[in-house]
């Protein structure tokens, strides 16, 4: 019912994300700078660094908490009261991206955390009309990875 | 290259204007900037207006012009500048570069908003950025840097608290503040939850609001008195680098730094500071920026009371944004409505002795967990 | 006081650009301007962002900062400037002042609107001021002025047809046109009424759109491949004086008569004009204030042709705003593109022979009965 | 009834015209500086020759069309379409200040034309409500003017 709900509500901005049907492979989706070999999220309609085109590139779904807040005030955009962002260092491209973090985790939260990528309906776009986002929300810690957070 | 010297300042208290428009709050700080420069309207050659949010909540545009011409001050040339938090710095840059080049020998800037309406909500980063789709709001930006240097440098809320009683003290001393009674650590952290672990007492209130400044050549300064000497001006934009660290404010620091070198001074040579305290984990940051301390110990600096008045180097005896409320086209003007106020030994019960170097810090704008603008004006009497 | 050069031009073609986005726009047109120029944007030092309606209609701001960072210009100083009509040009008058002094080598402008909206009514002189509440659109102001040149002046409705059918005739030959099929004074007269006298193809619609410049010092200029001089930047504000003379107007007389001053050239020196024919009557009185004809003259001017292209004094060779569409911040950029495209002698079709000096005329705003602002720049090859 | 739906009408902008009851006296008000002798409409929040008071100031109800037009595409504010604006020379004062004039004097629109103030339900505020605008409607000519308009 959740999925049938998402299937008719459409991305708070196109292209951010994507999925393969039944949510398999689901992943963010910025740029990638063949020329420069940055990453970039959101993909930017040219490199900064050499003008050039910016080639559409899955970021993968899975990274680390670096910080986050809880927002407490009278939310934007019809989400949640109170919900959670943070910044996220993604795995594989070394890319500080800010998200949203899923609303059932607000109590869990740590920094150093891992997190993996969701999406689903959560607020409204600007015309008020329910809309995807994605958030990020709690996984098991990365196989490579210590106990420690990494702060 | 003339020097740059600060004639006059002019401000209304802000707080909520309901019954005036900005164009009437702006003309009076303008008039009490004339009127303490004692230099003739007619005289000034460039103006500028600085202002955030007016376009945004009226609809109005080329709003400098109908400033200006309340003083008589027409035919000029006239530029209407924003940049969100710093839109008032801007505007004095822009002026002092005018007037380094010799291009004005008299130079306004006016700054002011009407931003206490229902319409106004939470400052963001642009209605069409992604990071504002996704729910970030100003204070969440700050929240998430105050818990990334709680976890790298021990920062404590106590700590934080510590900035908003300094500046709350600060405030009582100041007829000018809007919020001027004392409160403790403990009002502090139990105030209403904005942004984890921000609470209210520790993020500024927008306000309404105006305030000008003066400046001139030499040539102008001396016939006039009480003239401050600008001896260093900086505003430097974002890296916007990826990732950000933002425990250490690459921005912040940078214009600080350009802002020492062009003044030729260190952090030691300061007597006062007027900075950016629009969150009690911003004036910390600030500090770390400044040099007023190693990295990582802002907190501590707070909490000792070395930024308070009577200690080594005073942060914020005005109250700071944190008392005054922030209109941010008029924020900047304010702050070096103080350091005027103080270099010219003023300051009543909260004048810093033998003032003679101060330093103004505005940022503002983010973008990509960068700020989008920081500038930094150092004055000597 | 350095020289001022314009080292490179760029703009995407005016038009509904439904699917694109401002800052998009903008860095299109900034990135054709550098790549014109041959200079590395790592080597630009201050820039400016001229936009009259993105935080009317979008709530955004700081949006500079966006469009600069997208082509990796960062950390330098970037101002966000509105100044209605000639939000552009105004960019540009600060960016030669920049260079005039010294305290940029490298200064680019930037400027553009997405306009083409359901929100984005008519142009006003803002929503706050009386005489908009009184019912007065900018259509309306021309309109009145043309009412008032007829009966002082004699000037025909053909007479001021004749410009729009000229600039129509220049945009045939210009690709960057948005409206090039050719128009008689007859289409002119007999499309739908919007103010009187004015008829819809007297009037310049809106337009999504970007332009750009680049402006260096001599120093650099002498490394960059058709560097063109610029030899005048001024910018006047209104003097408000009531009453108005609304067929003889001081704003643009004393705008045009700085500039001559400045450049030491008289109208006569001048190859081309590209003007703020906004409506055709507007043209009329800018061709009085250019001192091209006797004031009151200038719709006989037209209606000879001496102002079309293969007249002795080619105004709007590009087609102009009437053509072009107009929007706000992209517009005195456009008519700097053009010359420059002339001076370089690459305007094909439409290329005034042997040009070498051009000048282009701004205004915008709207108070009092009078323009709030007026820019004219002079280049030479 | 238009007297009475008048009455429950705010003017578009407080302070602009008044009138004694039964509309006698009805003048436009403006600002007038005593130091230096000058008339402003509207009244300003300090002159801008001498930055002093400006106290309110009746600037009559008569005057002279200078120019005009008559807007035919989409009236802002609920005005009636079409409507027709003019900057209008007032008696006494030397002022020149911009009007709507009255709608059903359209054709008879002149340069030179006498002029009287009226007031009355004439398009919205801001807000949509309907509200009060001051406009001028055709008047006899002034008894110390010949018949040419002043052309
Ligand atoms: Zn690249
Ligand atoms: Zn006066």
């Amino acid at each position: 019912m959740q999925a049938d709900r998402d299937q008719q509500c459409q991305p708070v901005v196109p292209g951010i994300f994507r999925a393969s049907s039944g949510g398999q492979g689901l992943e963010l989706v910025g740029g990638h700078c063949p020329a420069c070999h940055r990453y970039y999220f959101p993909r930017p309609p040219r490199c900064p660094y050499c003008l050039g085109q910016v080639e559409e590139q899955g970021l993968g779904a899975t990274g680390t908490l670096y910080t986050y807040t809880v927002v407490r005030v009278r939310p934007p955009y019809g989400l949640p009261s109170p919900y959670a962002l943070g910044y996220v260092d993604l795995d594989g491209n070394g890319l500080r991206v800010l998200g949203l973090l899923a609303p059932e985790s607000l109590d869990k939260l740590e920094i150093g955390m891992r997190l993996r990528l969701a999406v689903g309906q959560l607020g409204c776009d600007v015309g008020g009309a329910p809309c995807l986002r994605p958030y990020f929300e709690p996984a098991p810690p990365h196989p490579s990875q210590g106990m420690q957070p990494d702060v | 290259m003339s020097d740059v010297y600060l004639a006059g300042v002019g401000m209304i208290p802000f707080r909520v204007h309901k019954e005036r428009i900005l164009v009437d709050m702006a003309g009076e700080a303008a008039a009490l900037a004339l009127q303490d420069s004692g230099i003739d309207p007619g005289r000034v050659d460039m103006g500028f207006f600085a202002s955030a949010t007016t376009a945004v909540l009226y609809k109005d545009v080329t709003v400098g012009q109908n400033v200006y011409w309340q003083l008589g001050i027409n035919r000029i040339p006239i530029f209407n500048v924003e940049n969100a938090c710093t839109s008032g710095s801007t505007g004095i840059y822009l002026a002092c570069n005018a007037i380094a080049a010799g291009q004005a020998e008299v130079a306004m800037v006016v700054g002011g908003e009407k931003m206490c309406v229902p319409e106004m909500g939470l400052l963001n980063s642009g209605a069409t950025e992604l990071d504002t789709q996704l729910g970030l709001v100003t204070p969440a930006s700050f929240a998430m840097r105050a818990a990334r240097h709680m976890a790298e440098f021990g920062t404590t809320l106590e700590q934080m608290a510590a900035v908003a009683v300094k500046n709350r003290r600060h405030a009582a001393l100041n007829p000018m503040a809007q919020f001027s009674k004392p409160i403790s650590a403990e009002d502090v952290l139990a105030s209403p939850p904005i942004a984890d672990p921000l609470t209210r007492l520790q993020c500024c209130p927008i306000a309404d609001g105006a305030a000008a400044v003066v400046l001139c050549s030499s040539r102008v300064a001396k016939e006039t008195a009480g003239a401050l000497r600008v001896r260093a001006w900086a505003y430097c934009t974002g890296d916007y680098q990826n990732p950000q660290d933002m425990a250490r404010w690459g921005t912040d620091y940078r214009t600080c730094a350009k802002a020492y070198e062009l003044a030729g001074l260190k952090p030691g040579d300061l007597d006062l500071v007027e900075c950016h305290d629009a969150f009690t984990i911003a004036e910390i940051l600030h500090y770390e920026a400044l040099g007023l301390c190693e990295p990582g110990q802002g907190g501590r600096l707070a909490a000792e009371g070395q930024t308070a008045l009577g200690g080594p180097i005073p942060v914020n005896p005005s109250g700071g944004l944190l008392s005054r409320g922030h209109p941010p086209g008029a924020t900047g003007l304010a702050q070096v409505w103080e350091l005027a106020v103080q270099l010219r030994h003023q300051a009543g019960p909260r004048q810093v002795p033998g003032a003679s170097v101060g330093l103004a810090h505005c940022m503002g704008g983010d973008k990509d967990g960068d700020s989008k603008s920081c500038t930094v004006i150092i004055l000597t009497n």
